[in-house]
């Protein structure tokens, strides 16, 4: 539709009506991590399973947007079978591309100095995104930055509160 | 002649033209578009007279009220009060003096939470809400219930989107308080206050409504209904954000402690202690939001020049228009959450819409010019028992006509167009 | 060339004219005289520029903030934001995440007060005041102490208007808080923050400042102050009524329990508990000032180009020629309670004159169109610990200039020729 | 002063200068009761000997602007042995002067609509105000109408506290 080519593409309204890894796994062994935008009412419900510091399986459940279901979808294909730290450096590579907009409104800022911008990895050019370009577009709409980064908070979450 | 003239002479139907002429943001265009603005429920837009009463106070008369002698001190005080009476004529308040000004709705239910709350209920009292209730409503009496260990009971939505008041007064028995929302910001129903009133009362129960939604868009008197709080809050009913207001009855606001401590509330301050001063002004505190009094005057004087009589009038037609049209077009495509009798509900109509998310509902609109919200309304309790994490919602005003209700008919099939697999 | 503009060239002089033109209020005729505005201390004039941001925002982007995707609502969603970014830099705040917006800093200090000092302190906690504190900082604790039995000690006022710290550190000793203001409205004495701040950190206790008085007339760094705790209010500096703000410490906020409960600060809802939104809005329930926000937000952008150096050198220059000049026509016939260094004091001066009450000092001082307040000013104790029930109070902004002096001064003599024996 | 002569008629000039009934009674057998102007800080004490259902002493200390001064001597000077009823009937002739513009300010209506243009006397024209009727010009000045009522309001006060 015109004027939001750039939100909605196709690859995303792929991952959107075809999600990859939806559904959820036994915990144990996999952890369970909810994460909520609190301002919408999305919410995701991730299951990761690590195991020797890889991200051997995770499954993604919940209920939100097209953004926010095809950023999960996309970011599950995306770190399934990558090591921890490989996936850490995606998070902060993805949250680096979202980042230019977020703050503009508000929140979550604290998260970006963390993991984004900042963080080493935003800007490397070793990690690659893959299909995850296709949310570049995201960014002109920054109310729907959340959406997108709803499910890289969670898993962030995951990995932290990972036994280590 | 402008539509507040006009509105003055009878109690005409709106004129819907005139009244568009006066909200100056109607004539913005979003993304090349007409602005088709349906997201009232959230905050209404404001007309000119708002703003030119604003804008005039703060380029003459403005001072602090209640401080000094000098002429402009007088006038910002008298423009202060006056908005006091003017509001609480409008909502056929007994007594203005009952009418205490707060910077939202939501402000005021916490003042009667905490000092009302705080003074009269002790653990195991309860309380009675309403499962339909905005967070506003809900979230202070879970603060107390932290704190003091009282109990919420929940009157439970029925059916037909209406409250099931079948168990009414087994929820009313020993409690001390029922509080609930005069029309629901997700369903749009119509609660039966005075029907509650009655029992709560016979039951030994205060009441407290919540008419945030109400106030807007029906004519409200509140001494007919014979409530004991009352809250409800400007921005939604053409007047600016940053003021509220809370009516009690005069005897009640006399025997709560005070809320917020500062300036103005007092009667004499020692380095060990105070005295308050009378009401409403004991829960006045510190520089009160006078030249958003002064706007909402304006904004009562607006609704009051159209006639509260119209616009519901409008409004009801206006929803019936809307909840046929949609369901014309969209038949079983669109689930409306919310009674299906015009007359039994306000202008909020919340749907879910195919499988399509209401965020990408809304986006798709908005690249029409069309906005509505999409979420949980901070009513998340109500949405869960909806068993839906969002809606899409559409809310009316006095500046929409048909031709906005098309405008959003024909821009849910674009975002089928978009979505549909 | 506005005022602004020149003011953005270089910390230049006030040209206090063209500042003059900025302000339409000025235009205002008073029983037929040109208005003297002398009461900024209590509340400040506003500039075209405030008043033009919010009309634009009304006309053009108004929509609840924080609440929809559609284009109305993300641009006041970033106006909300970015004026709390433009007003955190405003006043040197090291993290805009620190700053509620409240409506008045009333408000802010009655957060911290039932907040923090809810969940931190307990009966025989001390929290250390001062003898010359405004009401807002007074009764807050006062309520406290009713509330919790914590101890209140007050660091006195010296001989010479200043702040008498010789025993600071005994008062400290033990204390969990110090508040204090930054400058009293009352005497206009200046406060060292910086050396409080210290000596309260070294004994353990957290800082809270009163920056009501500060921010509009002193450039003012949170950072640099190191507090913990600072409130301001917007109506004081250029800005509209409705809008305050408490900086605090990231971290202490996201140790604190709610203030009010409603929309917007929570994370999730259910009908038997709630989990808290992320700071800032944990503390920002219901619906804000979001249009007062964008009126602050100019407020601070022309105060900024006017430059906060040239706003303090001015009043500096206008206070010492009022200081002198209102002793040299009436000698002891004034008596002004503050410090005679015009460096060491804003622009608030109180005095009384002969022995004629204020009332009739600002009752005649009005019939020529000049604007002082008369009264206690909302510091009670102060005033009792000065030895006068009331005292008469001139304050200067921006848009005065020695001839708003000089109409006191002469009007004085006005008073004395009615009230004289 | 143009402009202020309805305010400052010379007889409140005069009271103002040259009060009467100043000044403190031994407690008992006077009352002492206490009223406050919580907006602007005038405080007036008032000692009223009461004996025999009249005001068989009156007098009057504290602090405050002409008006206020003013007002209170004249106040006494008319009570000043005068029977509790006719004290009672004065004062609601005195605050029905007053009525018409306080509301406009807030606050005390309820004391009001007790003693004021809606009771008995408030218009009686039996019930005389001689100097009294200076206070007239009062009006024109709202924020000033508490100043002329305060003493008024606290001798109700002693009146409805004096044991029967
Ligand atoms: C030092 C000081 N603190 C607090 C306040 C209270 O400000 P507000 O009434 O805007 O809350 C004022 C002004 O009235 C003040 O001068
Ligand atoms: C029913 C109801 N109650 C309370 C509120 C809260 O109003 P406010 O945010 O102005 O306090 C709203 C609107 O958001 C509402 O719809």
């Amino acid at each position: 539709m015109a004027g939001l080519e750039d939100l909605y593409r196709e690859i995303i309204l792929d991952h959107y009506r075809s999600p990859r890894n939806r559904g959820e796994l036994p915990t144990p062994p996999a952890q369970r991590v909810e994460g909520f935008n609190p301002l919408c009412g999305d919410e995701v419900v991730l299951f990761v399973d690590l195991h020797d510091g890889t991200v051997a399986d995770i499954k993604v459940s919940g209920q939100g947007c097209s953004i926010s279901q095809s950023s999960g979808s996309m970011m599950t294909a995306a770190v399934k079978g990558k090591s921890v730290a490989e996936a850490r450096a995606l998070i902060r590579r993805f949250k680096g591309l979202m980042s230019i907009h977020e703050q503009a409104l508000g929140g979550e800022a604290d998260q970006l100095d963390e993991d984004g911008a900042d963080g080493a990895g935003a800007d490397d050019p070793d990690v690659k995104l893959g299909d995850l370009e296709a949310l570049q577009g995201v960014v002109k709409f920054p109310v729907r930055i959340k959406c997108a980064t709803l499910s890289w908070n969670t898993l962030t979450q995951a990995l932290d509160e990972a036994p280590a | 002649m402008t539509a507040v003239e006009a509105g003055r002479k009878a109690a005409t139907p709106l004129d819907v033209a005139r009244v568009q002429a006066d909200f100056p943001i109607l004539a913005r265009r979003v993304h090349g578009q007409r602005l088709v603005y349906l997201d009232s429920a959230a905050s209404s837009q404001k007309p000119r007279a708002v703003l030119d009463a604003m804008a005039r106070f703060y380029e003459t008369s403005n001072a602090n009220i209640h401080r000094g002698t000098y002429q402009l001190a007088v006038e910002s005080t008298e423009a202060y009060e006056a908005a006091r009476r003017a509001v609480a004529r409008f909502v056929g308040a007994p007594d203005p003096r009952g009418l205490v000004f707060t910077k939202n709705v939501t402000e005021a239910i916490n003042l009667v939470a905490a000092s009302w709350g705080g003074a009269n209920l002790k653990a195991g009292d309860a309380v009675v809400l309403t499962e339909v209730e905005h967070h506003a409503n809900l979230v202070p009496w879970l603060m107390l219930k932290d704190k003091l260990g009282i109990e919420l009971r929940f009157v439970p939505m029925g059916e037909d989107y209406t409250l099931d008041l079948t168990h009414l007064d087994r929820l009313l028995d020993g409690a001390k308080l029922m509080a609930f929302t005069a029309m629901s910001n997700v369903l749009g129903t119509l609660t039966p206050i005075r029907r509650i009133t009655d029992a709560a009362h016979a039951a030994g129960a205060l009441v407290l409504v919540d008419g945030a939604q109400l106030v807007p868009h029906v004519p409200t008197d509140i001494a007919a209904l014979d409530v004991d709080f009352f809250g409800f809050t400007g921005h939604k009913m053409c007047g600016p954000t940053g003021i509220g207001a809370m009516w009690a009855r005069p005897e009640l606001l006399e025997a709560m402690p005070p809320f917020l401590g500062g300036g103005e509330m007092i009667r004499d301050v020692r380095l060990d202690g105070f005295t308050t001063a009378e009401v409403p002004t004991k829960f006045e505190a510190g520089t009160m939001p006078f030249a958003e009094a002064v706007g909402l005057h304006a904004a009562v004087e607006y609704l009051g020049a159209l006639g509260m009589d119209a616009v519901r009038e409008h409004e009801v037609s206006l929803t019936a228009y809307a909840l046929r049209a949609l369901k014309e077009r969209h038949g079983d495509d669109i689930t409306i959450y919310g009674p299906s009798e015009p007359a039994m509900r306000g202008g909020a109509l919340s749907f879910t819409y195919k499988g399509i998310h209401p965020h990408d509902v809304s986006q798709v609109l908005d690249q029409k010019g069309i906005c509505v919200r999409a979420g949980h309304h901070c009513a998340k309790p109500l949405l869960r028992r909806l068993g839906v994490g969002a809606t899409t919602r559409a809310s009316f005003y006095v500046y929409n006509d048909e031709s906005d209700v098309d405008a959003l008919v024909e821009g849910l099939s674009d975002a089928d167009d978009l979505f549909s697999l």
